[in-house]
Parts: C-alpha cells; sequence; structure tokens
C-alpha cells in the first residue's frame, strides 16, 4: 500500500505523470490550483504500486510517495 | 671603462636580469670603445637583442649612437617601437667581421636569453665574451644562490658559458657609498662561487666623484667605472622624496 | 526511504518552479539535487547559475549559490574551484548561455582539464528570451529568428560533447536525454558519475541533458518530450563520449 | 622584506598583492604589464596561492568573481584594450558588492593604440565603463613605491567597502625601476560571513546581481550609492605642493604628476607663483582640497597624457571662479620643460592681466 501526495499547488498540469503512470490511476482535477492549473490527483490509491515513475518524470517536483499508507 | 674593454674579447655579449643595468652598461661600454675605435680605424657596433621587453631598450638611443660613430643595429623603423619579437638584421655578418666590434645587449633573465639561443652556434666561433651585469638589489639576485641560479638559467637558454661579471650594485638615486659597497661584496662572494671573474664595479658619474677614493680602496684590483644614465629621463633620476 | 517510493530531495527548497508546464529543467534540477543528497555534498555546494531560464537555480537549491553573466559560468566556477578545490562546484547553463555566448569559457574550461562540472541543458532554442535560434537549433527548425526554418545559412547544429570530448583536460562527458523515465534514470548516473570524477579529482566533467521547450516549440508536454526522442535524439547521439577509469 | 630593493612598477606591484594577502590571479597577457602576470605565476605557487592564465581578459575578470564569492582576495591586472573587455565583469562585481583589485597598466588607446604610456582609460573607469550605476575607487600613485603602497590600501579599501578597486599605472610605472621598500604587514585572513564556501552550518550564501522587481532594483542601487556615498566622505585623497600662494596651478596624477612638479620646481626658481595639486583617489575626486588649493589661482593648467579627461573633474570642481586650460601629450611621458613652458607663457598672460 503506498500514498502519494500530490503539492497540488506546485502542480501546473502538464499531465506527465499521467501519461508516464503504468496503472492509469492518475488524473487531472476538475478544479483548478491558485496557480489556476488542475492539479494531478489520484482517485484509487489502491492500486498504486509504487513505482514512482510519476514522481521521476514529474517537472515540478510535486509527487511524493510513501510506502505504508497516508504520511 | 679602459680596463673592462681589454678584459674582453671582440664581441661582448652582455646579459642579466630584467633591471640589472645591461643597456645602460652596453651604451656606455660602447661610448668608451668608440673613443679608441676612431683612432684604429674600427667600427663599433651595438646591437639590440632585448625582444622582451619593450621599454628602456638601446633602441631608444639611436641618435645618440650615430652622433657617437657607433652603428645601432636595431629593427626597421616601423616596428622599432613594436613589442614584436624582432631584432636588427645584419648581426650574422658582424659576428664574423675581424674589423667590427660588436656589443650584443641581451634581453633579461633566462626568457631574455633565449633569443641568444638561436646564434650561439655562431657566437661560439667568433671570439667573445659573455658577461652578466649583477645588481644584487634586484629581487631576483638579491644573494649568492640567487646569482648562481640566474647565471646558470641564463646559461642554459643561451647555450653558451658566461665568462665574467660586471658588479652593479645601486638602489637608484638612493645610492649611498655603503649600499655600493654592500652590493659589490654580494657579487663578488658569487663571482668566487661560480669561478668567474669580476671585470668591472659600475658606479654612477655622480656618485663616484663623491665617494671614489673609498670605492677604488674597496675595490681592489677591479677597475670602479663611472657610468652615465641614457635611457632613464632626468626627472626620474632625482632622490625620492 | 522505502525501498519504493520517492520523496522531495532535501537540497531541493519548497518553492514553486517558474518554469514552464511540461519544462525539462525541472527535472534537471530534481536530478542534481538527488545525486548531492546521495553523495551528502550538501554543505559542501558551490552552484554556479547562468542566464537563460536557469537564471533562477540558487534560488531553489538549497546550498551556496552564484548568480553570474551570461556565458561565463565555467569562467566563474574555475574562479571558485582554485579557492576552494575541495569543494563540488558545478555550472548549470542552456544552449544559448553554453554554447554560443559562453563557448570560449567552456572550452577553455575544459582544456584546462579545470575540475569542475559542466551541466548543461540543451533545448535547441534561446527559451529565456522568447525562442529564438541558438547554436544547438535543429535544420529546419521554426524559431522566432529562423522563420523559414533553419537552413545552411543559419549554420549547422552545434555538438558539445562530441567537441570537449577530444579535449585532453575533459574526463567525463556524456549526452543524456530526459524524455522518458528510463533516460531519466540514465541522465541522474550521467550526473553521479560527473560529481564521482569532481571529486575524484579527475577532471572537467560535464553532461548535456536533451531537455524538452513545450512553450517555444508550441507542443504538449508529452508531444515534446517525442520531439525530443524522435528530432533530437538523432542530431545529438546519447552516451557517454569519455568515462575515466576511476569512475567506472 | 624591509630593506630597500631596487623594483619596476609592474613588480612592485605583484610583491604588493603577496604582501597584502592576495593569492589569487587571473589575467592574459598584455603589454606593457605582462612582468605582473610572469611575476605572479613565479610566485604565487610559492605561497600556497594560484595564478591561472585566462583564455581572455573577458574570463580573466569573471575567474576574479568567481574567486572573490568564494572568499578569496584576488586581483587581475591588464592594459587599456584588456580592461576594455573587463568591463562587462566589473560592472557585475561592483553589483554584488565582491572585493576584487584591477590594476590598468594604461597604454596609448583607442583600438589597438600604441604601447606608450597613457592615462586615457581615466573616463572608463572614473566615470563608468561598464554598464549601470556603480563607482569604482580609482588609486593614482605616481612612484613605484606609491604602487605598493596603493596595492595595498586597495585590498583593504575593497575589502572594507566590499567593491572593486582600480589602480592606475601606466607604461612608464610599470616599466620603470626605483628603490622601493615592501611593508613587512601581516594582513588578517578575508573576514567574509556572505562568501559562498559551502554552507556548513549556516543556511545558503548567495551572490548574485539580478534584481526582477523594480522596488528590489531600486533599493539595490539606492543601499549601492549609500555606499559610495560613504566613500566620498572618507575616502578622498590628494596631495598639494606649493600651493599657497599659487597664482598659476598645475592639477596632474601618476607620472605626470612627477613631471609636473619637476616642471614647478623649475618655474619657482624664476620666481613664479606655481604649485602642484595632484588627486590621489580619480574617484572619488579631492573636489574641496583642489578648491582650497586653488583659491589663489588666477590659472589652472590640466596636464594629461589624453586628450582631457580630468579636466572635466577640475572644472566641475572649480566651477567658472577659475580657467582651466589643458596640457596635453599623447605616446609619451613630456619632458618637464614642456609643462614649463607652458607655465611660463601662463604667467605672462597673469602678469599682463594685472
Amino acid at each position: 500500500m503506498f500514498q502519494v501526495n500530490f503539492l497540488e499547488q506546485y502542480c501546473k498540469g502538464c499531465g506527465l505523470c499521467v501519461h508516464f503512470c503504468p496503472k492509469n490511476i492518475i488524473v487531472l482535477a476538475q478544479y483548478t490550483n491558485d496557480q489556476g492549473y488542475n492539479p494531478a490527483t489520484i482517485n484509487d490509491m489502491t492500486k498504486c504500486t509504487g513505482c514512482a515513475l510519476c514522481a521521476r518524470m514529474c517537472p515540478h517536483v510535486v509527487i511524493e510517495i510513501v510506502e505504508g499508507g497516508a504520511a | 671603462m679602459l680596463q673592462v674593454i681589454e678584459s674582453l674579447q671582440r664581441v661582448v655579449v652582455v646579459t642579466g636580469s630584467f633591471g640589472s643595468g645591461k643597456s645602460e652598461f652596453s651604451l656606455n661600454l660602447a661610448i668608451s670603445m668608440a673613443e679608441e675605435a676612431r683612432k684604429l680605424g674600427q667600427v663599433i657596433a651595438l646591437a639590440d637583442l632585448d625582444i622582451i621587453n619593450p621599454y628602456f631598450r638601446t633602441r631608444e638611443a639611436c641618435a645618440l649612437l650615430e652622433e657617437k660613430g657607433i652603428k645601432p643595429i636595431v629593427p626597421s623603423p616601423e616596428v622599432l617601437y613594436s613589442d614584436l619579437p624582432i631584432y636588427g638584421p645584419g648581426i650574422h655578418n658582424l659576428l664574423h667581421q675581424d674589423d667590427v666590434r660588436l656589443i650584443l645587449d641581451v634581453g633579461g633573465d633566462e626568457m631574455g636569453a633565449t633569443a641568444l639561443g638561436s646564434l650561439s652556434g655562431e657566437i661560439s666561433n667568433s671570439e667573445h665574451s659573455m658577461v652578466m651585469v649583477v645588481n644584487p638589489y634586484r629581487p631576483f639576485t638579491h644573494d649568492v644562490a640567487g646569482i648562481g641560479r640566474m647565471a646558470r638559467g641564463i646559461e642554459a637558454r643561451a647555450r653558451l658559458k658566461i665568462h665574467a661579471l660586471i658588479s652593479n650594485p645601486n638602489l637608484g638615486p638612493n645610492t649611498t657609498a655603503e649600499a655600493v659597497m654592500k652590493g659589490h661584496h654580494i657579487v663578488r662572494a658569487a663571482a668566487a662561487e661560480l669561478r668567474l671573474p669580476v671585470v668591472g664595479l659600475l658606479v654612477l658619474r655622480r656618485f663616484l666623484k663623491l665617494w671614489e677614493d673609498r670605492l677604488v680602496t674597496e675595490a681592489g684590483s677591479i677597475p670602479v667605472v663611472p657610468i652615465d644614465i641614457h635611457l632613464s629621463p632626468w626627472w626620474l633620476q632625482q632622490k625620492m622624496r | 526511504m522505502a525501498k519504493k517510493g520517492y520523496m522531495r530531495p532535501p537540497t531541493l527548497l519548497q518553492k514553486p518552479w517558474h518554469f514552464c508546464p511540461g519544462c525539462n529543467h525541472g527535472i534537471a534540477h530534481r536530478l542534481v539535487a538527488e545525486v548531492i543528497d546521495e553523495m551528502g555534498l550538501q554543505n559542501q555546494t558551490v552552484g554556479v547559475g547562468s542566464v537563460g531560464c536557469g537564471v533562477f537555480s540558487y534560488e531553489y537549491f538549497n546550498f551556496d549559490g552564484i548568480g553570474p553573466s551570461h556565458g561565463r559560468s565555467p569562467a566563474v566556477a574555475t574562479g571558485v574551484k582554485r579557492v576552494l578545490p575541495d569543494r563540488l562546484v558545478f555550472t548549470y547553463q542552456g544552449d544559448g548561455d553554453l554554447a554560443a555566448i559562453g563557448t570560449t569559457e567552456m572550452v577553455h574550461c575544459a582544456v584546462r582539464g579545470e575540475n569542475i562540472t559542466i551541466i548543461f541543458i540543451n533545448n535547441t532554442l534561446y527559451g529565456m528570451t522568447g525562442g529564438q535560434m541558438a547554436p544547438t537549433t535543429l535544420m529546419g527548425q521554426v524559431t522566432t529568428t529562423s522563420p523559414r526554418g533553419r537552413g545552411r545559412e543559419q549554420g549547422l547544429p552545434f555538438r558539445v560533447c562530441e567537441m570537449l570530448a577530444t579535449a585532453e583536460g575533459a574526463a567525463y562527458v556524456a549526452r543524456v536525454a530526459l524524455f522518458n523515465p528510463a533516460q531519466v534514470n540514465r541522465a541522474k548516473k550521467a550526473i553521479r558519475r560527473a560529481f564521482e570524477t569532481q571529486m575524484a579529482g579527475l577532471g572537467f566533467s560535464m553532461v548535456e541533458m536533451l531537455s524538452a521547450c513545450p512553450t517555444n516549440w508550441g507542443l504538449s508536454p508529452l508531444e515534446a518530450l517525442k520531439y525530443v526522442e524522435e528530432k533530437m535524439v538523432p542530431t545529438y547521439p546519447l552516451g557517454e563520449f569519455k568515462v575515466p577509469e576511476g569512475v567506472k | 622584506m624591509s630593506e630597500q630593493i631596487l623594483m619596476k612598477g609592474n613588480e612592485a606591484v605583484a610583491e604588493a598583492a603577496i604582501a597584502a594577502g592576495c593569492r589569487y590571479f587571473f589575467g592574459y597577457p598584455i603589454t606593457p604589464q605582462s612582468e605582473i602576470l610572469e611575476q605572479l605565476a613565479r610566485r604565487l605557487p610559492e605561497v600556497g596561492g594560484a595564478y591561472v592564465q585566462a583564455e581572455s581578459e573577458v574570463s580573466a575578470i569573471n575567474m576574479v568573481f568567481g574567486a572573490a564569492a568564494a572568499g578569496a582576495r584576488v586581483m587581475t591586472a591588464s592594459s587599456s584594450p584588456g580592461i576594455s573587455l573587463m568591463q562587462e565583469g566589473i560592472s557585475y562585481i561592483a553589483s554584488a558588492e565582491l572585493p576584487a583589485v584591477i590594476v590598468n597598466i594604461m597604454r596609448g588607446a583607442p583600438g589597438l593604440g600604441g604601447i606608450h604610456p597613457s592615462q586615457a582609460d581615466y573616463f572608463q573607469s572614473v566615470k563608468g565603463g561598464g554598464h549601470g550605476d556603480y563607482k569604482l575607487i580609482v588609486l593614482a600613485p605616481s612612484s613605484v613605491q606609491e604602487l605598493i603602497d596603493h596595492t595595498i590600501l586597495a585590498f583593504e579599501m575593497a575589502e572594507a567597502y566590499r567593491t572593486p578597486v582600480v589602480i592606475f599605472g601606466d607604461a612608464m610605472m610599470g616599466q620603470m625601476m626605483e628603490p622601493v621598500v615592501i611593508p613587512d604587514i601581516e594582513p588578517l585572513p578575508p573576514n567574509r560571513p556572505w562568501a559562498t564556501t559551502g554552507m556548513e552550518g549556516r543556511g545558503p550564501n548567495i551572490v548574485h546581481t539580478l534584481y526582477l522587481p523594480a522596488d528590489k532594483l531600486e533599493n539595490h542601487c539606492n543601499r549601492l550609492f549609500a555606499k559610495y556615498s560613504e566613500i566620498e566622505h572618507n575616502e578622498k585623497r590628494s596631495v598639494g605642493y606649493l600651493t599657497e600662494d599659487a597664482e598659476i596651478l598645475v592639477v596632474a596624477y601618476g607620472i605626470m604628476s612627477r613631471v609636473a612638479r619637476a616642471a614647478v620646481e623649475m618655474a619657482r626658481d624664476d620666481g613664479i607663483k606655481v604649485g602642484m595639486f595632484r588627486p590621489v583617489t580619480l574617484w572619488p575626486f579631492p573636489d574641496n582640497a583642489l578648491q582650497a588649493a586653488a583659491r589663489n589661482a588666477r590659472v589652472v593648467i590640466a596636464a594629461e597624457i589624453s586628450m582631457g579627461q580630468m579636466i572635466e573633474d577640475v572644472r566641475l570642481a572649480l566651477g567658472n571662479r577659475v580657467p582651466v586650460v589643458l596640457f596635453n601629450r599623447i605616446g609619451l611621458v613630456p619632458n618637464p620643460d614642456e609643462i614649463y613652458a607652458a607655465i611660463k607663457s601662463k604667467a605672462r598672460e597673469v602678469n599682463a592681466n594685472g
């Protein structure tokens, strides 16, 4: 079980994490953050394998992943 | 100066550290030689071989040399005041003309002596004396070890042997008789170490007038030679205040 | 850190980037920070920025930083390194800064074998000033100053790694790209090797990163990554051009 | 070393820098200052420092920027065309408030010019040179001993005010040899808590010159100029010679002041009431002292080896109260006779006008 935390206020909604997630669980939210972007988010956290490809490709260092549930 | 001239061969190669007084000595030597030479029908030529430092070189005294009947061997007028590594034409020929007394005023330090390397073969084949002018009040020749290093460095780069030292201890306008004697001792000690003779002690003419008796006694068998300054303006020669 | 998972490197200050969405500068910054943290060098590092989109690098890193003038970073880094030979000193420069105005400084830094690292972000144009042609612009690429596409009359792409690898003073020279996670991992390894080269005192090192500029290329962030892979890599082949014995 | 020794100006600058605790030098060869490089290339490794021959003056000044940012006492030297190339870096060093010493052994310009003595870089260093609002402290020594003393002073000022300091010499001063004493001082190591040395035990230090928000830029410039006012208040330096009753005042700096002084002595022997004023700091220009020195003057002669640059500061200081005329030569240091002749001719005019 992994917990993926998005630093939503820094996200610029570029969507690279959405593309590179092998489980296709990351989406861009319907709402916008303070900067006016639709931030990335995960609805079904149980499917995350903790591969961190999303974080590896995130150009805005928005994503942190911790093992073992909510941090 | 006549005694100095007598101790030197037909071709005189003048080396030394930067600012040792090589060029002033060369000019004084040439002017003294010229006075004798007129009687003997000899030609005196002074070649400026200083390709390292483009200031205070013998080439700045061309008019004086010509007036004294000395042939200045300097680069052509267009490049005379450049910092291009050029020396005057005709040195090769003059090295082998028996009726010409040639003085080669070489650049400072071993760097300046490098220019001699290209002529060393021809100089070796001519009757020559290579001297090193030493001022022990210059930073890199201020002790026996430093003078030795300088001599060996110059010999290595020039690929020629130094035959004699010229002692030129002075502090410019601040020179005192004591400073001359103290410096001269260092030069003599260095000469002993290098197994070379000291063939002259140079002293500015206006100072020599004041201290002649003391200095001649002190110098013993080494001739004390009055020197006139030609390359530095008079207002720079005033005592520092 | 857990075997899986990912945490923000502590050497990266917690603040929003000025970079555009999808800009690869952010990935490059993060990789540099991760390597410095993994090597435990945060307190021993002096970063030298540049002028270009990377101009604020010193604002984002949590270590000592210098903002020099355009193109002169390798000279500034030389001054720092000569005074502080045991520090990790690196420059972070774009292709305009490094490969145009700073060519002399970069070349002679390598020729001297200056023991510093250059992190070189190649995105084929001047990002900061609005997307003008750079020496690294691809043939046919349209920029604001090559409006009909770069042709012969605008010169040909400049391959910096290949040139610097010929310098005897250059110890480690590599070109990497950031267009997918595998490439990003390789890029990180290259930075690590470059920094190890420097800390071992082996000489000059450089890592060139082919980097996407979605805004000035007029592509989506994802299309821009594809552009790097399909258009840039053929002109700028990836690989290690020089690796010293000590870090193999 | 506290005995007298005979040194060339260039050698003296190099030794003085070492005496002042400078251990880093970055430069590029150019006549007539190359002995500074040559001497330091030989000496700095002996004292645990580093000499780096840069690929250009542009690089050299940026190496100075880096070394100063890293906390070192650092110097560069060049001659006019090379100093032109350094202007960008000098503007950055001034803006970043880094201490550094820059020696300009001036030669004839513009363009490639010649290698003759010159004072034609006055505007460049005193009035600007690089882009933006900044000032440089400019020192104008007039002897080899002063080259030494001013080099040491320059490091102290650079350190005290965190600002670049320029030392003016010229081809003749660089090459001429005079008896000097290198003072035996023990300089303290640089104390620079702001330097980028790796942040052990503190937060990050940043050395930069970028101020994008307008208010920050304005604050930065105001802060720089508050510092410059302090320098103007503290550091104006000058030397007067026989100015008390002088009806004719010769204003000259550097090597030209040596010539002017000899000329003044010649004219005094003729009974002419002439004096000399020598600015030692060109910025800050010693305007108050000049006003005092010129209080009895009926004519002021600004003597320069340029087409007339310092003369503008002389006129700014004296206003319309007294006529200021130029005596100049280009490509050489004139003989005192020439300035003496100029003094004589002015003396005749002054007497004719009663």
